[in-house]
């Protein structure tokens, strides 16, 4: 059973203008994968691209042993990517990196998400649901039409809270603000010096860069726990070209660098040193 | 058609090379800096089929990199610009040549310095350290004495580095050639007259790239060093030049993805041949390059890797 | 989002660029030997949209070129041993030239030679043809009588070619420099000093390859240039380099396929750029290039193209 | 209606193992195109592989405007383009290139073909039967099973002889050896000095180098004209570059090179310089 696996198209289809979900027979990723781990994917077949890229696990069915990839269109990989069809073969390697801690059962868990942060972040809200804790989820898009998975999330047995950009569907602005506003009018949730109640809350998000800093500001001064899943431009996918660099910092006071694809992708936000 | 191959099946091709004093049971190696120590990869291959394990550049003193991105893609390529982040010589004695050592494998520590001294230092340091199998000396870096030239840009200066660590060691030295020179084989005849045992190249391309959204460079560093596919036509040429001019045996890397691309460097003159970038693509490259060169000898029936070492040069 | 582009879309941005009094009215012309001497891609484009034709490089006498195969394909690159087949300057004048007059675009003759007086009597002869816009000169040939060292391999060299074409001509020349040197700025500083009106670069990279079944170089002249979107990255950075050390204006090329591509070149340094290999992917690439600048302009709201020349030394 | 398109796929299907016909719809193609002439086709989309392929026009229908290609997969283009479907686009340039002369109608007219060479022969085979001429056809292929189009010529009303290096069907030899037994016994076939005749024949030809340098040693040596369709490695195949480049003879016991994708790559054979 080897980490690097040529994985057959079950199925690969545009779920809104510009993002497709790839499925993918893989039963030795679906046996080892955690939430918040990522398979570094081989586009296309000869030298151009030339490397594979970074897509995270946005499910598992571990009965079928089929994986499931959610991903925008970003560039020429991902359009490579996007014109496989059932059938085709496509390499893969991993399940990579570290994922999400998953909540120990007693913490109130808080999802924040931005545009395609939502990929890893259902897998990880999967995984909840099976161990029977209901999360508090954000999830910002740029319109109603991008809100991916809002409904299988509510069917998990999540609450869901949605901010869009352009304000098409629900709250109209950024998923940080919706979120900063949601605490400051919830009981739950701890203002700083809350005390025991610390605790029992803890966030997970994914999403664009400036995102993930301001929730890192925003959960820091609320003194709630946050894991971040960060991107970074990757080569290896294994930790041996230092490409994928992240500062985070040390106790003195200073900083060292952590390879995404290894130590990550999620840290600890209060780690990172947001620049 | 021929029996030949049915010959060759019987007795399986000797693919063993001796490069400058570093015995390897097959010509693939491994490029430093994209192989990490050793465990990175260790998941995917058997690291004790390797020739040799050539590790991530190291320096007297950790360093910490340059600032990101340090990667970006080309067309059949990448640029990076790492900057040797590594923990340092006295790290990686205690912490990487231990789990490299549980292995039946020559290791090639790959040397970086700003001053001769540096290089000096290291070479005497690793000397000493035990389980260690030769020495390949990056000159791509830049003399900051001299006002940042590069050592490997000029003959002279790869000379003197090759002798301040030839003097420093008994262990073979491999000297390793940047490809950003006006003529490769005056460095190559440079740095065997200073003593090398054998001569790796190429280094990476110098390169950059910008983001025309930003209008800035993509490197966080501005430049960076190509490599991939895409320089393997200088490679090759290179290699061939080297070939032509010293009598020196030469590790071949730059772009090598498959046993035909090895092959290439072996006929142009290669005693081994390193996997550098492939690895990124293909975590297995280096295996699938053994198996590929395996074949290749069986199915043409030569009987010693040797035989082709050069072979092109007719 | 903002205005910008809408008033962008009101006067269109100004693409006039003057490269060292070659007047071009946008800053996309041809790489020599890539686009023949006009008429081959005239079925393709209206050649009139062109801002110049840089035509096949032209020598005193006829030459036969190279014995083939003359080009293999790499990664993402070509290599190609042509070796200068043209009819000679006479022939050209005679009858590539009139055919060009035919449409207002500034050409742009490339002329090659093996010894100094070579290059002097192409200087001389091509400046009385008339309908000639500019000399652009290859540094990047074997000097014969300096025992076939490239002129464009040393400073000195490649400064005393620069002083014959412009002690034997009015024109404004165009110094095109050879990648295959250890620091371009230096040679293009002594071009500089030499007179040189402006900069071409890069020309080809110094590659080969080997065939594994034949056990021998591809090309029938065994080594051979390399040219295409896989040199990109050592072009871009060429550029940039070249602007930090001299104040002439560059015509930049090496790998562009597409607007993005030429944009990097722009924004790294160059006044214009130049389509090569990616003509013969594709037949319409220079004024794909062309509309794609145009676009990227307006949507940008920058007025003049002259704003992004150099704009990503900050 | 440019030289350059790009063309949808009708078909494009396996006719032998690692032979493919691939129709597409191409008006402007099929318009113009004349035997012997090619397509440069791209076969990917990415710079690997960088440059177009050449490809001859192997025949065309004028009334639905489509263009088939019979292709050999010898490398990584050609495999990109065996993995084409129905519906895809592929972009190609021609026609381009000079074709072979089209016979004045009194000749008798022989045609000579090894392997893949049968490609652009039968679009001429085609023509001719339009014409109303009848040639006669020798045939070479490694296999019986890799006799490409031998039926469809037969059908045309041409007669045809088959060589096959492993004696699998008919002839057992080269399709030189089997073209030159043919000469010696027929009547119709001019010996040399057989005058009048000797303008009666005429021959064309496409298949590998060796055989078409046998083949013009032969037809030089019975005094038959022979027109063969020549390949070299191709840059732009416009004509620009000058990679292509053919040795041909000059008058005064010179040489000169030609370029195969303009001034081929049909030539004389007698004009060629084999070497
Ligand atoms: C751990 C991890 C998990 C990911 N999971 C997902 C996922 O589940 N779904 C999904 O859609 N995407 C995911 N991504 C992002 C995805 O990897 C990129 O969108 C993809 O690599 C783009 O490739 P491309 O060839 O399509 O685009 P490219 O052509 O490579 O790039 C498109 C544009 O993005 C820029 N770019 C490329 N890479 C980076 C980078 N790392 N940082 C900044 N800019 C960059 C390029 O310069 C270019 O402008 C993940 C990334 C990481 C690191
Ligand atoms: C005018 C013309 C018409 C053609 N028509 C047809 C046709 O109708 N059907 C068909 O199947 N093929 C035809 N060919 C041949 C076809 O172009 C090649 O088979 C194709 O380009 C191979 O591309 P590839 O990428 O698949 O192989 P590659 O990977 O490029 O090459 C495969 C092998 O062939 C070698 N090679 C590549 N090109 C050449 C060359 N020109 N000369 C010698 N060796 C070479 C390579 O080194 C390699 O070993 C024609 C060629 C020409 C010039
Ligand atoms: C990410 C990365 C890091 C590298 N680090 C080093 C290094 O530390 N020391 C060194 O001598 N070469 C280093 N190199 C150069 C490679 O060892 C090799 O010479 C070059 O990449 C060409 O081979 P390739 O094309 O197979 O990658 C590095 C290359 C890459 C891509
Ligand atoms: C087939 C071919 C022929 C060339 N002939 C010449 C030439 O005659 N003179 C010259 O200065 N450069 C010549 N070049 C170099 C190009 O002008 C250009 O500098 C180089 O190809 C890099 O640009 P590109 O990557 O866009 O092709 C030639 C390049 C190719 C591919
Ligand atoms: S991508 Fe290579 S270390 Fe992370
Ligand atoms: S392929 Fe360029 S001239 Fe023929």
């Amino acid at each position: 059973m080897s980490l690097v696996t040529d994985a057959k198209v079950i199925q690969n289809k545009q779920v809104i203008p510009g993002y497709y979900r790839m499925d993918l027979a893989a039963p030795s990723v679906t046996e080892r994968a955690r939430p918040g781990q990522f398979l570094h994917v081989r586009c296309g077949s000869t030298h151009d691209p030339l490397l594979r890229r970074p897509i995270s696990i946005n499910a598992v069915d571990r009965r079928t042993g089929e994986v499931s990839l959610l991903y925008r269109v970003a560039g020429r990989g991902t359009s490579l990517l996007a014109g496989h069809r059932s059938g085709d073969m496509v390499s893969i390697v991993g399940p990579l990196g570290r994922g999400f801690t998953i909540p120990e059962g007693n913490e109130k868990v808080i999802v924040v998400s931005g545009g395609i942060g939502i990929a890893p972040l259902y897998f990880f809200l999967q995984e909840l649901a099976g161990l029977g804790i209901k999360a508090t989820v954000f999830q910002g898009a740029a319109t109603s039409q991008q809100v991916l998975l809002g409904n299988e999330i509510k069917e998990l047995g999540h609450s869901v809270f949605i901010a869009t950009d352009d304000g098409t569907r629900d709250f109209h602005g950024s998923v940080t603000t919706l979120f900063e506003n949601y605490l400051q009018n919830s009981d739950f949730a701890p203002g700083p010096g809350a005390g025991e109640n610390l605790i029992m809350n803890k966030s997970y998000a994914c999403g664009p860069h400036g995102m993930l800093r301001k929730l890192s500001e925003i959960t820091a001064r609320w003194g709630i726990p946050c894991e971040v899943s960060l991107e970074e431009r990757m080569g290896c996918g294994v930790g041996a070209c230092l490409s994928c660099a992240c500062k985070v910092k040390t106790g003195d006071g200073g900083s060292v660098y952590h390879r995404v694809c290894v130590e990550g992708p999620v840290f600890q936000s209060g780690e990172v040193s947001w620049e | 058609m021929i029996s030949d191959s049915d010959n060759a099946s019987i007795s399986k091709p000797d693919l063993s090379v001796n490069v400058g004093g570093i015995r390897m049971k097959n010509p693939v190696t491994t490029a430093s800096g994209t192989f990490g120590f050793g465990p990175e990869y260790a998941p995917y291959i058997d690291l004790n089929r390797l020739g040799a394990i050539v590790v991530k550049g190291t320096t007297l003193e950790p360093r910490a990199g340059n600032p990101t991105p340090r990667l970006v893609e080309t067309p059949a390529g990448v640029l990076n610009s790492i900057g040797l982040q590594n923990p340092g010589v006295e790290h990686f004695i205690d912490e990487a040549l231990p789990y490299l050592a549980g292995f039946d494998v020559p290791v090639i520590v790959n040397i970086s310095g700003d001053t001769l001294e540096d290089y000096a230092g290291l070479a005497a340091r690793l000397s000493r350290a035990g389980g260690v199998a030769g020495l390949e000396v990056n000159i791509s870096c830049p003399n900051v004495k001299k006002g940042g030239m590069q050592f490997g840009g000029d003959p002279a200066m790869a000379a003197e580095v090759t002798r301040a660590v030839k003097e420093n060691s008994e262990l073979p030295v491999v000297v390793k050639l940047s490809p950003n020179v006006t003529s490769i084989a005056a460095v190559a005849e440079k740095v065997a007259e200073a003593g090398a045992d054998a001569i790796s190249l190429i280094n990476t391309l110098l390169g950059m790239s910008v983001d025309i959204k930003t209008r800035r460079p993509i490197l966080g560093n501005t430049m960076g060093g190509l490599s991939g596919p895409a320089v393997r036509p200088v490679a090759v040429r290179m290699v061939w030049q080297v070939y032509q001019a010293v009598k020196l045996p030469i590790i071949g890397m730059g772009g090598i993805a498959t046993a035909a691309d090895a092959l290439e460097f072996i006929l142009a003159g290669a005693t081994a041949v390193a996997i550098g970038t492939a690895n990124f693509v293909n975590p297995r490259a280096t295996i699938d390059v053994l198996e590929g060169i395996e074949k290749y000898l069986s199915e043409n029936g030569v009987g010693d890797i040797k035989e082709l070492i050069g072979a092109a040069h007719g």
